[in-house]
């Protein structure tokens, strides 16, 4: 299949149903390492995001994603919303205009979120943050597209990278962030900001796939 | 989870309708939830704005006033603010002499400030930023965000206040507020964890017999965790790290501020203002300054931290400036 | 428990070391436990004294100061100070002119206040005492020991404070006092118990989902329990037996407040006041001034009181005049 | 045996030992139906008590009782001071500068005592305070001495009475003090003041029985 804005918009809607469903276990993340809020936070943003989507009805992905970001950066705070902000702001670069999106210009899309993430929060793989559940699943896209998986295919490998890379910062010291206060203490924890793009890679997979 | 709430989707909004209607005569809340001086925008004068999460009450918003801030933006609990509510703040408050932001160096309150900044120079209003991150429990090195900012944060709201009342231009202000920050140091403990309301639960769990030390304001675990024994025992584990970061010295004048948590009974926050004194005593530092209570806190926490502020005569003179704001209030 | 003491015996007087270390430009303390304004005795001045078990600060001791209370006895936690504070007081801010005992109707602190006027008048000095029983969860009868002084006596002590700093007579001061008494309403509730140092547990227990309606200041059970809900659905709890008690009538202009019960953050009482405003607001009142925050508390726990002072142009005057106490300032 | 300066010094120890020793259990009886400070007060103002006793030595029993008296007045605070001050003064009155009571002076003095914590509470038998440990106590032992009983049975008939008199306090409704705010909810409690006063009796009868 290719993305159309409505898909887009379908996209947003299921990480909203993703984010609310798992609020309490993103607040129980987030409480060990951190203040307890991203699970209100992420399910306030998209919550926000998916009205806001359903008031404009952007006619294409990049303004779809736009819309997302903005929301997204006016709605959520903390250190969630100016990253996934970004990512969403960003996602819309590469791909201008196009009424729907393929394999690579996905790629091309998630690429530049994840850059921009990084490039906003300054964080690196291995510092327990987003990035390591985002990183992950922007190669693993590129190689399923290198090697001609279908977009459902790449989309799941994508999504499954991104959970195993939430999932190995659990022994990880946090080094940005809240839960970098805790020093070696953060070790043991699943980092929440990794499990939600997770959400939401798997919520795209699900929604495209 | 037992709160005087209604939701925890309106704990905010309604909190400031309320501090709106008791304030009328300090403070108006516009949208999108900003806490404004009621008679801002001055001209000439510096705007100072700062912001947070909620739940650290009396601040931000309860320091906006006459001799302090001009705008405060609140966020959600515990979280940053977002950068439209502090794009409005800035353009509610500036006097066409610019803005200062005073930021607590939290991941997401950098960030949303920083876009903020961004937004209001896109409008013309030229905006500074100081960082506060006056906590020694956390190392500052490139393995962590760098430093909170906590007490220290109300001390600089104060005097930067005062300096911009004076009329100074925003070059002197936003310096002064580095000099404050430079000066100043904090650490803090925790009996008991808050319940943040969405989460519904605490956010950590304590012994009986345990006390966090090196909290943060947002439940946020501590370095470590030590037996809870008599107070006198307990304060030289703030104050040492401290004294012996700045490092503080005999002779030196201080600012001292014995902050409760929320949860912490004055009259616990005066036994633990009396040890201080001693530990400063012997020490040969004097306490030229004081305030003891709870003016940055995280909800219902029970604990304590103590923040240092090493003040010569202008410090103390900006301190002493008049003040009137819903939560700090004389010489007015 | 957990608290940041030292040892239950010692809370009070190291708490008051402390206080007297912070608040040296305002008050003194003098043997026996005595908060004395820094500047007594104003020779011409009915002087104005009041007391109570600690472990509800800032009342009486941060309360102390121009424009409010000249001395303060400060009884062990939740006990009645004793008659020789009471003297002690007496004798250190007599003026030439009287001394008002300002008592909270408790059956303590009544029986050693008479004591002490006793005392006092042996000595040559004319003491009037008024007490203030303001809380209506209480009924009046011969059956109880008469309704408890609770949040009434913050507003009080401001109001005849200031008219005493305006040198009305002792007569006067104390029918003023009266007069407050007569107009002014209080009740509680309580989500959570305080824990008294010397007993170490809490002095009841509630459920998670319960709240207890007609809690006095000292972990007395209140009248009921009942289920916890939205704020919003609370408040009536409060404010319609005061409204009925008094009676307050459309038209009528009062003095609320929202009294933090010491464990509630000020989030929440802001949540409180925004409820009272519209409830007062359907019932035609109008508040004329108000005052939100943890004044007269219960150690720790978790709650509120609402007090509503029916007040003329003359009340609301003293209410404005200067005021340079630890806990309350404005004007000066 | 009859009881000189140093047998009421003996009563007052005594007393203080049984204080701190039931201090918690005072202090629960307090929290149930008062403000939990019962306990301390007792045991703060006894101790007080043998200690400005030890320092003054008084020559006879009125004395030792005025002292006592004094000290809980200005050690005590709450209810209870006043009300065991007003006590222990009005023990003095009316055995004057006997140097030895027997049981027609204690008889007296414990009458006056009695009466002194009437006027100043203004309490009736019935009303679930101390009253209703004490009326019995004085009833009791005017009995025993009327009937001709022993000093030591006398004294052990009064701090009997006391017992069963604060025992009884269990199911009455409280109008007096503190616990009359709690009205109906005071039912099913003893009187911690109720339960001092028999301490106080059963130490008397142990001193000098
Ligand atoms: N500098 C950073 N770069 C990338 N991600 C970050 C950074 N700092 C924090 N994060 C992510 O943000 C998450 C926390 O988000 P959230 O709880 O919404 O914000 P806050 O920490 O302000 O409460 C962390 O789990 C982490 O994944
Ligand atoms: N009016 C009164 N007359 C006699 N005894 C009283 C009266 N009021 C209270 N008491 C007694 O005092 C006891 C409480 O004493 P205490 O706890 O020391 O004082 P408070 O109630 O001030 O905390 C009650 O249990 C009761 O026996
Ligand atoms: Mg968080
Ligand atoms: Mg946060
Ligand atoms: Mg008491
Ligand atoms: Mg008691």
């Amino acid at each position: 299949m290719a993305v159309a804005a409505g898909d887009a918009v379908r996209w947003v809607e299921l990480s909203a149903d993703v984010m609310v469903a798992e609020r309490e276990h993103l607040t129980k993340l987030d409480s060990a390492i951190g203040d307890a809020d991203h699970g209100a936070n992420m399910s306030r943003g998209f919550q926000a995001a998916v009205e806001k989507l359903s008031a404009d009805s952007p006619g294409e992905p990049a303004a779809v994603f736009k819309s997302v970001g903005m929301t997204l950066l006016s709605k959520v705070g903390g250190a969630g919303g100016p990253l996934y902000g970004s990512f969403f702001m960003k996602l819309a670069e590469p791909i201008g205009g196009s009424e729907q999106l393929g394999p690579e210009e996905w790629m091309a899309a998630l690429r530049a979120g994840v850059e921009g993430v990084k490039a906003r929060g300054k964080a690196e793989p291995g510092d327990k943050t987003m990035i390591d559940a985002l990183m992950p699943a922007v190669e693993a896209l590129e190689t399923a597209v290198a090697e001609g998986a279908s977009f459902a295919s790449a989309l799941e490998r994508s999504a499954a990278a991104a959970e195993q890379g939430a999932r190995a910062t659990v022994p990880l010291v946090a080094r940005k962030g809240r839960a970098s206060y805790l020093g070696e203490r953060s070790a043991g924890h699943q980092d929440p900001g990794a499990t939600s793009s997770h959400l939401l890679l798997r919520a795209a997979a699900e929604a495209w796939g | 989870m037992k709160k005087l709430i209604n939701a925890p989707e309106s704990v905010v909004s309604e909190a400031l309708a309320g501090m709106a209607a008791a304030h009328g005569d300090q403070v108006k809340v516009i949208e999108p939830n900003v806490v404004v001086r009621v008679d801002a925008p001055r001209q000439g004068k510096v705007g100072l704005i700062s912001g947070g999460g909620s739940g650290h009450e009396p601040m931000h918003g309860g320091f906006v006033g006459p001799g302090m801030l001009d705008a405060a933006c609140p966020g959600a609990v515990f979280s940053s603010p977002t950068p439209d509510q502090m794009l409005e703040a800035t353009k509610a408050v500036d006097g066409g002499v610019g803005v200062l932001q005073i930021v607590k160096n939290y991941t997401g309150d950098v960030l949303n400030f920083e876009m903020a900044e961004d937004l209001a120079e896109g409008e013309g209003i030229e905006v500074e930023s100081v960082l506060i991150d006056d906590d020694v429990a956390v190392e500052d090195s490139t393995y962590t965000a760098g430093r909170r900012g906590v007490g220290g944060t109300v001390l600089a709201e104060k005097i930067v206040g005062a300096a911009a009342e004076e009329g100074r231009p925003l070059g002197e202000v936003a310096e002064l507020c580095r000099k404050v920050n430079a000066e100043v140091r904090s650490m803090g403990l925790a009996l008991t964890s808050c319940v943040v309301p969405h989460a519904g639960e605490p956010t950590f769990e304590l012994g009986e017999g345990e006390v966090e030390i090196g909290i943060g304001i947002h439940g946020e675990p501590g370095r470590k965790r030590s037996e809870l024994r008599p107070v006198d025992e307990i304060l030289p584990m703030l104050v040492e790290p401290i004294l012996r970061d700045l490092p503080f010295g005999s002779g030196d004048r201080v600012i001292a501020f014995v902050n409760g948590m929320g949860g912490t009974p004055l009259i616990e926050l005066y036994i633990v203002y009396r040890r201080l004194v001693q530990l400063l005593d012997e020490a040969g530092i004097q306490i030229a300054r004081n305030l003891v209570g709870p003016f940055i806190t995280s909800l219902e926490m029970a604990g304590c931290s103590i923040t240092l502020l090493r003040a010569d005569d202008e410090l103390i003179r900006l301190w002493d400036a008049p003040v009137n704001t819903p939560a700090l209030r004389w010489g007015a």
